[in-house]
Formats: structure tokens, C-alpha cells, sequence
């Protein structure tokens, strides 16, 4: 089956997470991506969302991060409190499924503002949940449509940690997890390098080159030496997505995703 | 104890210029109504709270009721930016807002510490994140016991919470169900407590260990039903996804924000009048 | 991922001689089971953690599995003292036990900071009392905003919670109800978690917003029925308020505990043996 | 009706618990008290026990702090944390009844040792929620047998503050609460004087002289000048004390009331 390059994307990203994984997940792209996964390969991911639900299995898609499907099919509603200070804090989660406005080189976040702080260009809705996820969930999958506008060689505001300046910053910074280790975009995957924890494109995408990848980004991106091709989705994969969004659209009238943290 | 008042008497008595005022619901039970008569009895310089403030306070902050808002997440969710939010802090109308921003787990932290009366709460938070440099509010202490560093907030104190629930019984207790957010916290938190609520009852009929908050800590009890749209509220009405939609268009641009305050808050008696007008403007749109 | 196991088998495997342990339970869902199984098993220089420590910890206590307590309040409800936790404090029998001492505020507090992971919990708390005095692990910092002085203590996190609730579905989620105590927190706050159930079910069918232990925090569900016996588990069976009264002379006389403790847990092979031997002794003395 | 001194004793505290006030109730005596005050003239009080419940209204007393009866009354039952967090800590509570094992001429109590902390002669249930009742609580209601071994001129262990030395060192050192502001026992009640807080005898019970207070008390105490009589207990408040002990007795074979805090 053919695909499109938002379809590869969610599939690559859905094929990161662990069956049997506790998963924070934000809404839009990483909510979709999650609830493949548990569709397909991972029916027993447990998947947080912030406003309270823990194992959550909706049969659409969300179109806020607290619809009333995610409390009908989660095996329980927990204050949100809970699940910053029990789940997350407490060590609970997993993985942290993000999405952003911008990124860096270091997988670095940015979802505050463009533009000085205090003088923003775009003022952007802000940090939500996303510092905390960054810093103590076990490890974090990025998911991101790139373009050169959102990887970017400097952030004007780094909203969340990913590593920082690059080598073992987190680990001398204590932070809890082992922070991002792995942005799936349109085009292709990239993880940080062991060492220096630069981003580093692992896998293109069928039928991207480097080059697109190159002009989608805004600082001189490495390729890894054993650059691989994304396995394409399988048919099995597709039509689960597609029965879902489908689903979505007739729930809601809207594929699901957007913005919402 | 409780009083049962109209939203209107409600907001009256309770809200005053320059309150610190948290309107809290996740999504859920958002309470729209409460927002639209804070609007139409004029209120100034509010200190809004709220982890993620989305159509009611872009509503009130482009009505010029707002002079500072503590927050965690300002979007339209599902949809979008707030472009009365953005308006204000990009370009100061309708007049200046003084943000004091945090992130979600602090919010929540801190509305747990402000329901707690300790003046400070503590999260492993905000390592390598920008946001302690422009909030001096975020700073950082370390354990007596072990050394680590933490960081801390202020406790959220409002003045007023006002939250929007399922049932009250006739003495006043309050039942909220399904996705909790920080309502019961913020109630806690405050002095004093507005709740909008779907219906009032003989009997709550809850079940063990259910959300409940107790009649003393309620300060109002408003019968608004639908006072949540276009948010939902469980077991009552779903979510209205293309007010939320549209409402990108509308607030988008000022005179049409404007026109729309005006004849949907401003010109009306109260939110269910405003239900009805919406109504009729939907249907002559048909 | 969530274990269905034997309570021999629990305790064999995650219960280890030093172990930090907290067996939670305020008066309702008492673990009792869980107690004689680990006395049954002999553990030694255990760490205990209980806000409440009643006729369990007496019975872990005065059996020398006990090293050390972290307790607020230490007494048979509503009869009087614990004789073996006496004997043990007075007379160092069978061992010292070392004491640290907090009051319910500051446990409560100390759970909730182990659940959140923070490594120590904030108070307002033991003005003028001379506990702080006696117990070096409660200390007073100063709030980074108001200058208040609180008081802080270490954050509770077992190595192992041990609980007893009413229902486990077959994947392994947990639901208690009615007195809810710090069961929660207790859990939350530990490496492994051990739950004791009425009964294993399909469904929980469980209210909204009910007290469910998702299976990803529980490591070993035991089906117990009755293995909060004497305390009480709601919706199942009633408070034994005779045992409560006979345990205090059992427990105010050394032999007399210890030709107890031999009938009735080390001769027994397991809580459902005791029951049956209990009932035996009951029967004969009628 | 003639009457026991308990009941006198029992009577005169319930009779201090303000109607539409928001109790925290110990087990035993306060909790006889304050659901006599309940089902007398003060029917709209909120009783809070430390083990969750709020609103109890209990038909028969409880035996422990945790009965089933507190639950299946209440408006709702919470986590024992809430309780002392956003309740008492809250400065939700505007009556905090306790009993005691020893308590001095300031109103402190201990509950902790008898003899050297470290080497007691008698070991104490020790402090339950006490140190932060009497700290936080709007007011302290002090329920007691008077015998000159409870009321001690010298507190082995000051477990929970009354007025501490004395004077307005509560003031000073910024305690939220006014402390006690009534010991009532089985021969009187006593109230602390409003400049330097000594407890003053301000009512003896009915047939009671001072030198029977004087003899059960371990200070030289103090007399109000306008030293009054406690009215005795009327019929209504005898009858509904009796059947309340009644029901306890039938529901559990005891008159409820014992140890437990």
C-alpha cells in the first residue's frame, strides 16, 4: 500500500514504544502515534494523558488531552496532581511521547515563544506538562513534522531539556532520565549520538534524500555512517491508522491531533 | 455554609476588582458561564490562575478584565493559539498582561500546597528549562536530608476558585465525576468557592470515595446547566468541538471578538440567554 | 507487571530479611494475613513503617522479626496498649527496638512525599512539642518566600507495601474502598507492592474516579479472603471487636503469646489453617 | 434524672461544640462528646475523623477511629492524608477534641512516655494527629478524668502544645490556633486564664468541692473569682446520651469510647 510521509511518521514513532511500557503521552501527533503502537504491537501499553486517566484505550481519537472517551475506557481517573507527582515525578513513566515547535541540535524543546520573552514575535502556549516529561520520564520519543523553521540552530527559548549542550550534561545535572532518544520527523529518524548526543539521522524515510533532509534544518545535520531506510509501514499498520483516523473524523469531524498539551 | 444564589448574585458578592481568581476544569467542565458573568458585571484587574486558560480566559483577557495571569499552557485546545492572549502579550491590548509562567506539574503542585496552606511546594522540575530565568518566582532549595536540589513555587492562594460540577445536593456538598483535573485543589486552595453545577438534588448519591467537596468549603452553589459549554460535562452534554473551532476565527480578529462579546454577553440577561441567541444565530447560519 | 501468587510465595519473594516494610491499613483492610506470613517465615531486623502499628506489629514485634519502627501511634483500638511493642520498648524483649516517632501529620505527609518521589515532606507541624526533640529526622528549614519556619521529615519509601483490599480484577488493577487510610500513598511510595484481596474478579466494575492501584504498581496479588481479619474489609465482613479485647491479655503475658503465636501461626500453614484452628479454640471454649 | 459524673463530664464538653462548627474528633471521650453535641443542639457540626471520614454522623459510636458506621454515614471519605493536609493543616477546622494521658497547668499533653523518653516506665500509644490538632485547630477542646496522675505539675514528655509556658508564647512563636480554650473532666471544667493561660477552675460540677479538685490535681490550682456551678445535664441530654451508649452497647458489645487517637 502506498503511503504518505505524515503516515510513515506516525508509524515509525508508534513502532518506538514498548509493549507493556507505562507512556505519558501528549496530545496530537504523539497520541496518535501511541495508540497505534497500542493497536498493533503494544496492546499493553499503559498510556497516561495529564488530565488524570491511566491506561487509557479510546476507540478515536482524542481531540483535547481530556475528552470524556479517555475516562470511559482508562482502567482509572486520577486527580491531576497524581499524575505529575505519583506518576511522573514518582518514576512511573516510561516513556515520554512529546511533540514541539522547535528543536535543536541537542533535541533541546521549544514551545514558549518565538522572539524575545518579553517581546515575543509568536507567543506559543507554553511549557504544559513538557519540562517535566523531558526530565524524569526513562527516556523520550520526539515526534515532529521538520521543516527548517522548527529545527532550528538556536532556540529562542528552551522550554524543555533535551541534552542540554550535548555529552553527559544530564547525567551531571541529575536529572532523572535519560532524556530524548529518538525524533521521528516526516523525512526521517534521528537519535542523539552516543558521545556528544547530537542528533544524528539514522534512517531516511523511503524516497527522502539527504538533501531534503539538509534544507529542512537549520544547522549543518550528521548523518550516521550506516544510514539505514525506514522499513516502510506494512498494510496491517496503514489500515489500523486509517480505520482510527477514520473513526476520528466521524466522531469529531476532525482527524484528531492539533495542538493541546 | 453554603448559599444557593444565582451565578449573577454569585459573582457579585464574591468576586471583587483585583481578586486573585482560579476558574479551573481540564478540558472537562470548564466553567464558561461563571467566565461570561464576570465579563457582563465588568470586573478589572483580576489575577487570573489556570494550568491551561483557554476560550473563557481569552475571553476575559481581551475584555480588559485582566491584569496578570499565572499559567502553564495557553491554547485552544485541539485547535489551536489564543489570539486575545496573544493579542495581549504581543501587542498589549487591550491593555498590558504580566505573565507569570510555569509548567504543568508546578501548577498542579502548587494548588496542592495552597490546599494544603503550606506557602511553598516542591517538585524535581525545571532542570535546564529557560523558565526560572524569567519567573523569580521558580527558585531552587535543597533537602535538609540528602543535599538534592528541588525546585519550589508559591503556593496558589486564590481569593475566589470557581469550578463547575455535576450535582449538588440541597445542603450544599458538591459531586464532580470523570475527569478531575486540579477543581478539587483550587476549591481547597481558596477562600472562597463559587461551583456552577448541572442540577441540584435530594440526594448525591455518590459512590464510596467519590470527589465529593463538602458543603463548608462552598461558599455558592449556582443551577446553571450547560454552564460548561462548550466544554462538556460527563454523564450530561459532549463537547462542542466546532464552537471551539470557530472560535479561532472570531477571536482572530478584534472588532469581530468585539461584535461578538457584545451581542453574546454583554446584550444578554445571563448564559442562558446567550444559549439562546447562539442558538438563533446558528440557525439563520443553517 | 502484576503476579498472581500465593502469599507464601509474595512474601517469599519480595519481602527480605532488613527490609524497609509498610503493612498499611488505618483500622480497615488490615493486612493480617500478610503478618503472619511473614512471621511464619521468620524474617529478621525488619524495618517497619506504620502509622497505626497495631495487632500486627505487635505480633512481628514480640516474634523478633523487628528491628527498627517508624510510627505516629502505637495502641490496640479501643482497648488500650500494645503489650508486646511494651515489652519491647521498656524491657528490650525479645530485642531492642529502635523508635522513630512522628505524629499522623507528619506520616501522612511522609507517604505522600515518598508516592510523589521528593525526599522529604514540608508540615506545619510540631510547635512546642518535644518529639522533635528525640527524633533527629525531624528538622525545620525556613520558606523560600515567606521566611515561615516548617517542619520536614524524610520522605517514606519502603522497600516493600504490603496492603489488603477488597477486589483484583485478572490483569492485576486493585480496588479498595471506604476508609481509605494512606493505603494509596503507602503503595505508591514503594519499590514492590504486595495487595491481599477478598476476591479476584473479571471486572472491578468500579465507580468513577473510584481508589484503584493500576497493575503497573502491584507486583504480587494474593487471593486472601478474610486476610484482614480482625480488622475489617467494608462490603465483606464486620470488625472482630472480640479479638481486639482478647488480644489484650494474650499479648500481656510473654508464654502466653509466644503458645499462641506457635498454635497459631507457626503450626498453621497458612491464614485459612489459623481461621479454621481459631474457630476450633472458639467452638471448644463455648 | 440524677446522673454519673462522666455523663456531667461528657454533657458539659459536648455542650462547647459550636453548631454549624467543623469538629476533628478523637476516638473515645471527644468522640462521645461531639456526636452527643451532634445529635443535640448542634446538629449541623462537621465531624472529621483522622481516618477520612467527613460529616460523620454515626448511630452508634464508633469502637475505633476507622469503623465502617464512620464511612457508610459521612458525606464523603477521604485519603488520611487530605485530612490532615487540606483540612486541619487547611485551617478547616474550627474545634479539635482531644483526650489525654497527662496534661499540665498550660494545657499541654502527653501521651508519649511516663518516665525518661529512652528508657520509659510506661510507654504511651503516643501522638496520633495531636501535635497538629492542637496546633492548627481554631480551638482545642480538652476532654479528661481528673486524677492528680493525669494532671501532672510536670509533663514527663510535652507531646502536643497547649499554651507552653504560658503568657502569649503561642503568638509568638506563630502556632495558627488558639489552643485550648476549655478542659472539661469529671469534677470540672477549667479555662485558661486570658493573660498568663493557666487553666482556672471556672465551673464545678454539681456536689463537687475544691478540695476534691485540689486533692485530683498535681499543681496548686487556680479558682475563678466568680467560681460558677455546671448546670446540670438535662433530661433530653441525659436520654440521648443514654440511648446513644445503648446502641453502641448492642452494636458491639461495649459502650464505644477506649484508647485510639
Amino acid at each position: 500500500m502506498s503511503y504518505t510521509t505524515n503516515e510513515i511518521m506516525t508509524v515509525a514513532a508508534a513502532r518506538r514504544l514498548p509493549d507493556g511500557s507505562v507512556c505519558f503521552v501528549g496530545i496530537g501527533l504523539p497520541s496518535t502515534a501511541a495508540n497505534l503502537a497500542r493497536l498493533t504491537h503494544a496492546p499493553d501499553v499503559t498510556l497516561i494523558y495529564e488530565s488524570g486517566p491511566i491506561g487509557a484505550r479510546p476507540d478515536v481519537l482524542p481531540l483535547s488531552i481530556g475528552d470524556g472517551e479517555l475516562a470511559e475506557t482508562a482502567d482509572t481517573v486520577v486527580p491531576t496532581p497524581e499524575i505529575f507527582r505519583y506518576w511522573l515525578q514518582g518514576g512511573r513513566v516510561d516513556v515520554g511521547f512529546l511533540g514541539t515547535a522547535q528543536i535543536d541540535r541537542f533535541a533541546n524543546l521549544n514551545t514558549t515563544v518565538i522572539g524575545p520573552y518579553d517581546k515575543p514575535k509568536v507567543r506559543l502556549p507554553g511549557a504544559g506538562g513538557a519540562p517535566e516529561i523531558a526530565s524524569n520520564a526513562r527516556e523520550v520519543l520526539i515526534i515532529v513534522k521538520q521543516t527548517a523553521r522548527s529545527f532550528v540552530a538556536k532556540l529562542d527559548f528552551v522550554t524543555s531539556a533535551g541534552h542540554l549542550d550535548g555529552g553527559d550534561v544530564r547525567a551531571r545535572l541529575k536529572l532523572p532520565g535519560k532524556g530524548p532518544v529518538a525524533v521521528i520527523t516526516d523525512l526521517c529518524i534521528m537519535e542523539p549520538d552516543p558521545v556528544t548526543r547530537e542528533l544524528t539521522v539514522v534512517s531516511l524515510h523511503e524516497g527522502i534524500t539527504r538533501e531534503q533532509v539538509t534544507a529542512a534544518t537549520g544547522w549543518p545535520v550528521r548523518f550516521a555512517d550506516s544510514l539505514g531506510t525506514t522499513p516502510a509501514p506494512t498494510d496491517h499498520e496503514l489500515q489500523v491508522l486509517r480505520a482510527l483516523q477514520q473513526r476520528t473524523a466521524l466522531a469529531h469531524g476532525t482527524a484528531g491531533g492539533g495542538g493541546g498539551d | 455554609m453554603t448559599e444557593f444564589v444565582t451565578l449573577r448574585e454569585a459573582v457579585a458578592g464574591l468576586i471583587h476588582d483585583g481578586d486573585c481568581v482560579a476558574m479551573e476544569g481540564f478540558t472537562h467542565l470548564i466553567p464558561s458561564a461563571a467566565g461570561h458573568e464576570v465579563i457582563r458585571q465588568g470586573r478589572k484587574d483580576l489575577y487570573l490562575v489556570r494550568m491551561t486558560p483557554d476560550l473563557i480566559y481569552d475571553q476575559l483577557i481581551g475584555s480588559g478584565c485582566v491584569s496578570r495571569l499565572r499559567f502553564s499552557w495557553g491554547g485552544n485546545p485541539g485547535v489551536g493559539s489564543l489570539h486575545r492572549l496573544r493579542d495581549a502579550v504581543e501587542r498589549g491590548w487591550p491593555g498590558p498582561l504580566a505573565l507569570e509562567e510555569h509548567s504543568h506539574a508546578d501548577m498542579a503542585n502548587a494548588y496542592v500546597a495552597g490546599a494544603a496552606n503550606l506557602p511553598f511546594s516542591v517538585l524535581r522540575g525545571y532542570q535546564g528549562s529557560d523558565l526560572p530565568r524569567h519567573n523569580t518566582n521558580i527558585r531552587f532549595i535543597r533537602c535538609p536530608f540528602t543535599d538534592e536540589e528541588l525546585a519550589v513555587s508559591p503556593a496558589i492562594r486564590p481569593d475566589v476558585t470557581v469550578i463547575h460540577a455535576q450535582k449538588a445536593d440541597r445542603r450544599g456538598n458538591v459531586l464532580l465525576w470523570g475527569i478531575l483535573g486540579v477543581q478539587k485543589e483550587a476549591a481547597m486552595a481558596a477562600k472562597r468557592v463559587i461551583v456552577t453545577v448541572e442540577e441540584i438534588v435530594d440526594s448525591l448519591d455518590a459512590p464510596p470515595n467519590a470527589c465529593i467537596l463538602p458543603r463548608v468549603v462552598v461558599n455558592a452553589v449556582c443551577l446553571q446547566p450547560g454552564g460548561a459549554f462548550p466544554s462538556y460535562a460527563h454523564g450530561y452534554y459532549a463537547r462542542d468541538n466546532r464552537y471551539y473551532i470557530a472560535w479561532d476565527d472570531i477571536a482572530r480578529d478584534r472588532e469581530t471578538f468585539k461584535a461578538l462579546m457584545q451581542k453574546h454577553v454583554h446584550n444578554t440577561a445571563d448564559f442562558n440567554e446567550f444559549r439562546r441567541v447562539l442558538a438563533e444565530s446558528a440557525g439563520a447560519a443553517a
